[in-house]
């Protein structure tokens, strides 16, 4: 029957096709013949229009732009193959050197032969034939480009944040400042996330708090910021520049506006709670509480299913002594639907669980504690006052062990590296040796003191006399061998320095654990339409090049929910999300990839089978003119009804059919002359 | 010999549907002989082949070419309209498309003549099979050879116009007369080589008159089986109506009839495969996410290889089966 | 030294099915091979389709005669699924039936196999065609022609949804139904189809038996065969197209069998030659005796002439009178005389109108009961309706799902396919002789031989009703040929 | 089959995960097979079953169709219309006398340049064994584009 | 019913008829149906492995290919003995992961007309078969006679968990589906670091001073922590604690009297199957102890009501171990 591609397929005469071949150094040509790929182009591709084929050391170098820029003047190119790395590296470079030269930037197609070629093949004569075939696909396709004009979308200038840890905090307070308006949502009643439950902080040792808490305060006050604490992002619609946010602000139970955040009702509330959260399983709360004196806000909430009241109707203590009457037993929880242009995901990370590995003996053995547990006890707010102290509450520690990677760096558990736990061991160390004058012993695979300053504190360290011992802990038990390991923990260690196995009997043992995703990192991920990696942290646009943003066009992502890092790097890529976000308002508005779908209406039946196709509610009918429409600004260009329309009156541009069917012969050689073919 | 420019009508693998669609123009009929010098129509008139092989290249104004190429007989016809005639059509379904008899493009020649004579009534206990050439007592004699694949007419020779339709409707002939009439008056031109003519652009739903909503496919019934909604979209209540996907023109006359549309008026404007067409919207409106609960419902397809290519299975991508593409490259060797 | 003639239609590389004349060293034929070069393959590529569709499938085995197999295929997949449709959806079924007889008995008449003496055998061939009839009879009447087809597709077109291939039989009955405007207005039509059918035997009297020369022609023995007859009868053993049982009389005009249609398998089997893509139905109780006539050979004929000699007579009053006038005239039954199959064509066109009439008069028609949802598991089912051409047969095996399995067809022509081949062959013996030069004269009297069958190669391979354009060549023993004589030069 | 057989396999990858996927296996240097050739897409639900039969008729041996996991689609839900097409295709292919596992689908999201990788390989091989298709060289219409350089009926080499 | 292959090794016949015994007991409340190997051979134990390689791993084979010949609905065969179930687990591991070495193997069975895929077993230990395909609720319902105030010492020697090919067990260092087991069975299980210590193995042949010694750490930690009784699922274990328990007492002057029962056996009594049975008395260091308790110990009297208020915790809370539920929810995070 009728076949479309050669209907709309522009006539041999009208292309002028340039293929520019890419050397990458020895990355392609290394194992692509690029010469024989760019000579085979120009003469088994010239009846398809290439009218020059050339091979370059370093295409995206600007003499390989220029090259592409000067043909174009001088030879009239009306279309541009690139074959190089991977179309997510540089179309944009290569779009624009087009645009330099006055060809549309759509005319110009890249052809990976890096990733998808020399790099994952060792076969060189098979390479180079793939190499041919993906340039011939390219070719056949870009015949089948069309100019096109990217879609401008309005940029809101209101911005979300999800997660008030530091990296949340710094970037709300960046884009507050710049004076645009923040949303941040935090899930906990209080934002300052685990930075706050810290005593101090390396290699500088400042008080975490002394350096937080005002920050959270102008977090509280800024006229810019709205927070939402204890409550979660339920559903996001919309797309960059225009999202659409549920967030369900869960029922405190206290009136914010009328309670003063006096404590009272902390205070005479009769409900001990273990608090898993800001103590670590520590230490205690109320069934009404603030996770910490300095929380911000300092608005009291109530731990429902520990709360007396709800559980037998009797009680009401806070409600009995709230002066302002606060207490709001019957509140509800309320969905808030924000309209922002951005999004910051820092949703940070959750401690990995200790008791996973039961030969280091957590939740087994008593005086075996976990880094979050030991921060708690360091710290002057927490249960113990500060006081280093084992299980008992009150016995002070002579021997500390404290072990590095644990569930990191094993391939029992985590395979990669916390990054964060030898500094902060060698913080403990510090902090242990200091409050208890206790012997300390280091056990660690390697010491990672990257970054400035790291280094000259672990010197500091091993100064204080702290003992390093090299070699990953087989276990620590209770069972002692002789006396003198009665009634002490025995770390079985092989010191893989001296090369022997030992047996260090300690009072008290630190378990560095790793740091991990969010359990639900992956359900966050999923609503905000972003991907994780196989662990669950968030997967960021381009590992070196673009670490803040995501996939998804308006969506950024910032501290440990990108992967384990530190302070520091936390508040770098907060404050660098945060002028990602900026940049975009201050255009005010973006050019989007002009990936869309549309309906062609005289070939439109309006037999409805795309209608319920689209998530993004892009399709609407027509009762009256019984035909379908799309909506241009909510279609996302997934092409999925393009490929349903039983009628073949959708088109997708960017992604023809013609461009693809084109690109199939392409790929198959199905447009070489029999001879070429055989030659 | 008129002046009048020279019409022809043939037919290869086909029913005489398409002749009986063209008688069906009834008045119109007149038009024809008043505009045209019938040289060739077999079913209206006698003619010589010998003549028409006598004719000058190019003679024949007007060409109407129905039916598949089944045997090499069809394909040398096919060859010599082409060279006589300065405008072929491709009239009726077999010619465009395969129609139901390219169905034979699932099994190769063999099977087809081996079932056709060992049916239950046929006495044929030696196996006795039709042969391309068979010597009697008085001398030898012959019968054309079935090509092992239905092979539409743009498949051998270059085809001007396409007019789709099994058959076409008698309204859209009427209508292609009339243009052509003007044409020759000189008061309408030519539509643009390798067009489909006297069909619409759209699909049969464009016509059809029934009440549609936003699509979804819970189950897939058969027509015997419920007692549909006359009012309603047949596809909706889960009848594999191929109405979505067929070239609009024939007034959806049968979706009004009650019956779903079974897709003779091949794919709608610009389409390559009407079958994939088919399958991925029926597949894309299926209501279910998971792998079992949609081969649970995709059962009710019992045959989606016939249901997607009745009629188009000829003239779609992939043509033909296995067994009917082995036969065809034998087939080629034997020629070598 | 030996001849070779070769009958062939425009070319030897049509397939429009050819015939060979094979003459002795006396110059007098030795014999004739009528040979079908096209097969579909129906039989094997409806297999593994859902039984429904068959009548959608099967409908594109002939575009002349599609509401036949519709008709076939629709009884056949009711027997599929033991379903029994309702009242109206059988009516509607035979009403459709009945108007399609109409057009195609006056197609055959006007445009086919009539000419011939309306025209004359002599007339130049290039007007022996729907257009030349126009001519001749003059645009009033071929405007009648004209609106008695359109008459009989719009019915077709009201019932079964379409004018050529119906879709709306299915397993159980029907699709739709029709309503009471629908009704009033086949009624209507069918009124002017008696007056017509009236009108075109009233033609034929003037035209045929008013001609002395054409009732010897008719008559001679050139045209006559004595083999048995088929046809479908109702309880009263009168002619029915739709519905019946299946009866075959002897060339005595004596009941040979009467037997239900599923057992026809019983009754019927086919020859096959390796020379030709058709096979020859014969009697299986008598067996086949190659290709000669009479009581012993098990060749049979069904056509409208047999169906008439089959029957005892016609359920319709005026279609009743005709038929006796018939066999008065032609000297009682049987009549074995082949040309005479003309009249008892015109005979079955009055009876088809009048059938019309009666079903679109009855009040039940427009019942909206009109489809009886099956039930049963479906296995195998056979159904039989009268074609134009000839008994026709279709039998489906399915599997628990409804998907067919398995397929057998005897179609209309093809019962006549035996009795067309020894039409020729004596037509050609005693037409040919020794010293003879073979004229185009011959050739036609040849070509009538068989028109009279109607024959419909469309149902069995795709040639078309009646058009057999013929062509001589006689070759010497080199089988270089000595003398090209046409049809018409 | 004899090991002399390359198949030639056209490949469908998704724009966000399954197209990054191949990407990462490309920077971490893993090995697969050179047979097969990608094509990116928007997404898997951008598949339109005619590029499947496209391929297979102008001489592909196998089709591999890759996208994000269920759930995990860039545009939502778009890939199970992909799994349902897909299921849809393998039933269609299977009346051609095509075996459907000359046709398989691959979720792999962004993530796993291992699985992606691994998968082509175990493709490869499943199709290497299923033998040539042959579809293009059976004389199936030559591709548009090249009827230019082709003679009619000539089946392209 | 659930269907297993049995391959009982040596020990099940001799030192370790205990076990034999109590499994059989068991095996018919739990619906365990084990069908023996025909023809079974020594595994080799550990030291044929460290002599010669392909005859050790053919040795091992043998019994797979002859299993995998008896294997019809079911694929598991389950091992009692550590010793036999780690090596079965080994040869297949190995065969599957070394193609090369699956081959020589294979080519060695071929001699006696016998071949193994590897991977096509699930090898499995009797522990694992209990705790995860029969099920601790399941085993819980056959409890008549709950082991209360008995304190029991799990042990399951080094064996079974590590290096855990196939990821049977929640951890292979600290293994808790016996503790669980045991839990159920009513008892005081005792926690016991030392659970997959060695227990001397071959020692106290080759080096009766370093058997000693770690035959010493194991029992005294077991005494320390008033375990009334060890339970094993290792025949060499329960042999070497049971059987140089003297010799160890003499070696260091210390009297320890600490029994050593297979898991089946306390499973036996729980169940209230009579002790003998399940092979009581054939234990060299007396564990009539055990039957005492339960005889003597009346059922547990309902324990007081808690305070009104909980008292004022002392000291700093400390979080519970994980349960087995937890344990493997945290599994299925890692793997993926």
């Amino acid at each position: 029957m009728t076949d479309n591609i050669e209907n709309t397929s522009p006539s041999d005469a009208q292309e002028k096709i340039g293929v520019y071949v890419c050397h990458c150094g020895t990355n392609i040509a290394g194992v692509v013949d690029v010469v024989q790929v760019a000579n085979w182009a120009a003469q088994s591709l010239k009846h398809r229009g290439v009218v020059i084929a050339r091979e370059y050391k370093f295409m995206c170098s600007s003499p390989g732009q220029d090259l592409i820029e000067k043909d174009i003047k001088e030879l009239g190119l009306n279309r541009v193959i690139v074959a190089a790395c991977s179309p997510h590296l540089h179309e944009k470079t290569f779009r624009t050197a087009c645009a330099n030269a006055g060809l549309n930037p759509y005319l110009c197609e890249m052809v990976s032969i890096r990733e998808q070629v020399s790099w994952v093949h060792t076969d060189k004569v098979a390479a180079t034939e793939k190499a041919k075939a993906a340039i011939s696909g390219g070719v056949e396709r870009v015949r089948h480009h069309v100019p096109l004009q990217p879609i401008i979308v309005p940029i809101n200038p209101a911005t979300l944040i999800v997660g008030g840890g530091i990296a949340g905090i710094q970037s709300a307070l960046e884009i507050a400042d710049a004076g645009f308006h923040v949303y941040l949502v935090e899930r906990e009643p209080s934002i300052g996330g685990h930075m706050a439950q810290f005593d101090k902080t390396f290699p500088t040792l400042d008080c975490s708090a002394c350096i937080l808490t005002p920050k959270m305060n102008s977090v509280g006050t800024h006229p810019n910021i709205t927070l939402l604490t204890w409550s979660e992002v339920e559903k996001v619609d919309g797309y960059v520049g225009n999202f659409s946010v549920t967030v369900r602000k869960k029922a405190r139970k206290v009136d914010e506006e009328l309670c003063t955040g006096c404590g009272i009702c902390q205070e005479k509330c009769p409900k001990k709670v273990i608090d898993n959260v800001f103590e670590a399983g520590l230490g205690y709360r109320k069934a009404i509480y603030t996770p910490s004196p300095q929380s911000v806000p300092n608005r009291p909430v109530i731990d429902v299913p520990n709360c007396t009241y709800y559980e037998k109707g009797t009680c009401k203590a806070c409600d009995i002594f709230c002066a302002p009457k606060a207490i709001r037993f019957d509140q509800e929880d309320q969905i808030l639907t924000l309209n922002v242009g951005n999004i910051i995901l820092a949703t940070g990370y959750e401690l990995f669980d200790a008791r996973r590995i039961p030969n280091y003996g957590y939740g087994r053995l008593p005086n075996v504690f976990t880094s979050l547990e030991i921060e708690r006890l360091t710290n002057a707010a927490g249960p113990t006052n500060g006081n280093v102290v084992m299980r008992d509450g009150k016995t002070t520690p002579k021997t500390v062990g404290i072990i590095h990677c644990v569930g990191s760096r094993d391939k029992n558990y985590n395979n990669y590296c916390s990054v964060i736990c030898c500094m902060q061991s060698l913080k403990f160390a510090h902090l242990v040796h200091e409050r208890t004058g206790a012997q300390v012993y280091n056990f660690y695979i390697d010491i990672r003191a990257a970054f400035k300053d790291y280094d000259e504190f672990y010197q500091r360290v091993l100064d204080e006399g702290t003992m390093f011992v090299r070699g990953k802990v087989a276990e620590v038990t209770d069972v002692p061998r002789n006396e003198n390991e009665r009634g002490k923990l025995i770390i079985q260690v092989e010191d893989t320095l001296v090369g022997k196995q030992r047996r260090i009997p300690v009072d008290m043992v630190i378990l560095s654990a790793g740091l991990e995703p969010r359990k639900d990192s992956k359900e966050v991920a999923k609503t905000f339409g972003i991907s994780c990696s196989v662990n669950g942290w968030f997967i960021e646009k381009h590992p070196k090049l673009d670490p803040i943003a995501t996939m998804t066009e308006g969506i950024f992502i910032a501290g440990c929910a990108q992967g384990p890092k530190d302070i520091p790097a936390s508040v770098a890529q907060g404050a660098a999300a945060a002028a990602r976000v900026l940049g975009r308002i201050e255009q005010k508005e973006m050019a989007l990839e002009p990936v869309r779908a549309s309906v062609i209406e005289e070939k439109c039946s309006g037999c409805r089978i795309c209608n319920g196709l689209c998530p993004f509610n892009a399709i609407t009918f027509h009762e009256d003119r019984m035909v379908t429409e799309i909506n241009p600004a909510l279609c996302q260009g997934c092409g999925t009804c393009v490929a349903a329309c039983p009628a073949g009156a959708i088109t997708g541009t960017g992604f023809s059919n013609d461009q693809i069917m084109a690109q199939i012969e392409g790929l198959l050689m199905m447009n070489i002359e029999p001879e070429a073919v055989t030659a | 010999m008129t002046a009048k420019p020279k019409f022809a009508m043939y037919w290869a693998a086909s029913c005489g549907g398409c002749e009986i669609a063209v008688l069906n123009i009834h008045e119109k009929i007149l038009d024809v002989d008043a505009n045209f010098d019938v040289v060739f129509w077999p079913v209206a008139m006698d003619a010589k082949y010998k003549d028409v092989e006598a004719m000058e290249d190019g003679s024949i104004l007007l060409t109407l070419f129905n039916g598949g190429i089944r045997n090499d007989e069809n394909e040398h016809i096919a060859k010599l309209l082409r060279k006589k005639s300065k405008i072929l059509v491709a009239f009726g379904s077999c010619a465009n498309e395969g129609c139901i008899p390219g169905l034979a493009n699932l099994s190769n020649s063999h099977e087809i003549v081996e079932t056709a004579f060992n049916t239950i009534s046929t006495d044929n206990p030696n196996k006795v099979y039709p042969m391309a050439s068979y010597s009697m007592p008085e001398g030898e004699i012959h019968i054309p050879t079935i090509l092992p694949v239905l092979k539409t007419l743009d498949q051998v020779v270059d085809v001007d116009y396409y007019m789709p339709g099994c058959p076409p409707e008698s309204h859209q002939i009427e209508a292609v007369v009339d243009l052509v009439v003007k044409v020759l008056q000189g008061k309408a031109q030519l539509p643009p080589k390798g067009s489909v003519i006297g069909a619409g652009n759209s699909t049969v739903c464009d016509e059809c008159q029934r009440a549609r909503n936003v699509k979804t496919i819970k189950s897939f019934e058969r027509i015997w089986g419920v007692a549909p909604d006359p009012a309603l979209c047949l596809l909706e209540q889960g009848i594999p109506c191929n109405g979505p996907a067929t070239r609009s023109g024939c007034n959806a006359r049968c979706p009004t009839a009650g019956a779903q549309c079974i897709g003779c008026y091949g794919p709608a404007e610009g389409v390559v495969d009407y079958g994939a067409r088919l399958v991925s919207a029926f597949a894309s409106v299926i209501d279910a996410k998971e792998p079992e609960e949609i081969d649970a419902i995709l059962d009710g397809l019992v045959d989606p290889t016939g249901q997607f290519y009745r009629f188009n299975l000829a003239g779609s991508l992939l043509r033909a089966a296995a067994p009917a593409w082995k036969a065809e490259s034998t087939h080629e060797k034997e020629k070598a | 030294m030996t001849q070779r003639i070769t009958v062939d239609p425009i070319t030897r590389l049509e397939g429009h099915g050819k015939i060979e004349i094979f003459l002795n060293d006396e110059g007098e034929v030795a014999n004739t091979y009528f040979q079908i070069p096209e097969l579909r393959g129906f039989e094997r590529f409806c297999v593994g389709r859902p039984v429904e569709e068959m009548p959608l499938l099967t409908n594109r085995i002939c575009g002349v005669c599609p509401e036949a197999h519709h008709m076939a295929a629709a009884k056949a997949a009711d027997a599929v699924y033991h379903v029994d449709p309702p009242h109206t959806a059988k009516m509607l079924r035979e009403l459709l039936y009945s108007a399609f007889y109409f057009t195609d008995h006056t197609t055959h008449f006007y445009a086919l196999g009539g000419p011939d003496f309306i025209i004359g055998p002599e007339a130049p061939v290039a007007e022996r065609n729907i257009l030349g009839v126009i001519h001749k009879v003059g645009l009033e009447i071929g405007g009648k022609v004209i609106q008695a087809r359109k008459a009989g597709h719009t019915v077709v077109e009201m019932i079964g949804g379409r004018k050529v291939h119906p879709c709306t039989s299915i397993p159980g009955g029907l699709t739709k139904g029709i309503t009471e405007d629908d009704r009033k207005q086949i009624e209507e039509m069918g009124r002017w189809a008696i007056d017509f059918a009236q009108f075109s035997l009233k033609l034929f009297n003037d035209i045929v038996l008013g001609n002395q020369q054409y009732v010897d022609l008719i008559l001679g023995d050139i045209y006559t065969h004595h083999t048995y007859y088929m046809g479908t009868v109702d309880e009263n053993n009168r002619v029915n197209f739709y519905n019946g049982k299946v009866r075959v009389v002897d060339p005595d005009g004596k009941e040979f069998v009467r037997y239900e249609p599923k057992d026809y398998a019983e009754n019927i089997a086919e020859h096959v030659e390796p020379w030709t893509y058709l096979k020859f139905p014969y009697l299986k109780k008598i067996g086949w005796k190659g290709f000669v006539d009479g009581k012993d050979s098990g060749i049979y004929c069904a056509t409208p002439l047999s169906r008439l000699n089959a029957s005892d007579g016609m359920a319709t009053p005026l279609a009743q009178e005709e038929f006796d006038r018939f066999y008065k005239t032609l000297g009682g039954k049987p009549v074995h005389q082949r040309l005479a199959t003309h009249w008892a064509r015109l005979i079955e066109l009055l009876y088809a109108a009048e059938r019309w009439v009666e079903l679109a008069t009855d009040p039940e028609i427009t019942s909206p009961n009109f489809h009886t949802i099956p039930t049963e598991k479906p296995t195998e089912g056979v159904g039989i309706v009268e074609a134009p051409r000839g008994t026709l047969t279709h039998h489906y095996w399915t599997d628990e799902r409804g998907v067919v399995t398995r397929v057998n067809l005897i179609v209309g022509t093809t019962n006549n396919y035996a009795p067309i081949s020894m039409s020729i062959n004596k037509a050609a013996s005693s037409l040919i002789k020794k010293g003879t030069v073979v004229t185009e004269g011959m050739l036609n009297m040849v070509e009538m031989a068989f028109r009279a069958y109607d024959p419909c190669f469309g149902c069995a391979t795709h040639s078309l009703p009646g058009q057999m354009p013929l062509e001589v060549t006689i070759r010497d023993a080199k089988g270089e040929p000595v003398e090209v004589l046409k049809q018409n030069c | 089959m004899t090991q002399s057989f390359e198949p030639v396999i056209i490949g469908f990858t998704c724009n966000w995960c399954s197209y990054r996927a191949a990407d990462l296996a490309g920077t971490a240097r893993i090995k697969y097979p050179p047979n097969v050739r990608l094509i990116r897409l928007m997404c898997s639900g951008r598949l339109d079953p005619t590029f499947v039969f496209k391929a297979l008729a102008n001489g592909a041996d196998g089709v591999m169709i890759t996208g994000c996991h269920p759930g995990e689609c860039h545009y939502i839900e778009q890939n199970y219309k992909a799994l349902r097409r897909f299921q849809l295709m393998r039933r269609t292919l299977q009346g051609f006398g095509i075996d459907p596992a000359r046709i398989r689908l691959v979720w792999a999201s962004a993530a796993e340049g291992a699985r992606f990788a691994s998968e082509v390989a175990s493709f490869v091989e499943e199709v290497r064994a299923l033998g040539p298709l042959n579809w293009g060289k059976n004389g199936s219409v030559p591709a548009r584009a090249a009827e230019a350089a082709m003679e009619k009926e000539e089946v392209p080499a | 019913m659930s269907d297993y292959i049995l391959y009982p090794g040596c020990s099940m016949e001799a030192s370790a008829r205990a076990y034999y015994d109590s499994l059989k007991a068991i095996s018919k409340p739990l619906g365990l149906n084990l069908r023996e190997i025909e023809d079974w051979n020594c595994c080799g134990a550990t030291e044929y492995l460290s002599v010669s390689k392909t005859p050790a791993y053919a040795l091992i084979a043998r019994n797979l290919a002859l299993a995998s010949n008896q294997a019809n609905e079911t694929h598991s065969v389950v091992a009692p003995c550590s010793a036999c179930y780690l090596n079965l687990a080994k040869a297949d591991y190995y065969m599957r992961e070394q193609p090369k070495l699956g081959k020589t193997v294979n080519e060695a069975l071929a001699a006696g007309n016998l071949h193994y895929v590897p991977g096509s077993l699930d090898i499995r230990h009797l522990l694992d078969v209990i705790v995860y395909d029969i099920g601790l609720d399941s085993v819980e319902k056959k409890v008549v006679q709950p082991l209360t105030g008995l304190r029991v010492v799990p042990y399951l020697g080094c064996m079974v968990p590590r290096p855990d090919y196939d990821h049977h067990w929640s951890d292979h260092e600290f293994p808790v589906e016996l503790d669980f087991l045991l839990k159920v069975l009513g008892a005081d299980v005792v926690d016991y670091p030392l659970k997959t210590e060695c227990c001397g193995g071959h020692m106290p042949q080759i080096s009766p001073s370093t058997a000693f010694e770690m035959l010493r750490r194991l029992i005294s930690t077991a005494d320390e922590r008033d375990g009334d009784v060890m339970v094993t699922i290792c025949p060499m274990c329960q042999l070497n604690i049971d059987g140089y328990q003297g010799e160890m007492n003499q070696f260091f002057g210390t009297n320890y009297h600490m029994p050593i029962l297979f898991f089946t056996q306390l499973m036996g009594l729980a169940f209230g199957i009579e002790p003998k049975e399940l092979g009581f008395g054939l234990e060299l260091v007396s564990a009539r102890n055990v039957l005492d308790t339960l005889g003597v110990k009346a059922p547990p009297e309902t324990p007081p009501a808690p305070p009104r208020r909980p008292r004022k915790p002392e000291g700093l809370p400390m979080p519970t171990p994980l349960t087995k539920p937890q344990i493997e929810a945290l599994k299925k995070e890692v793997v993926k």
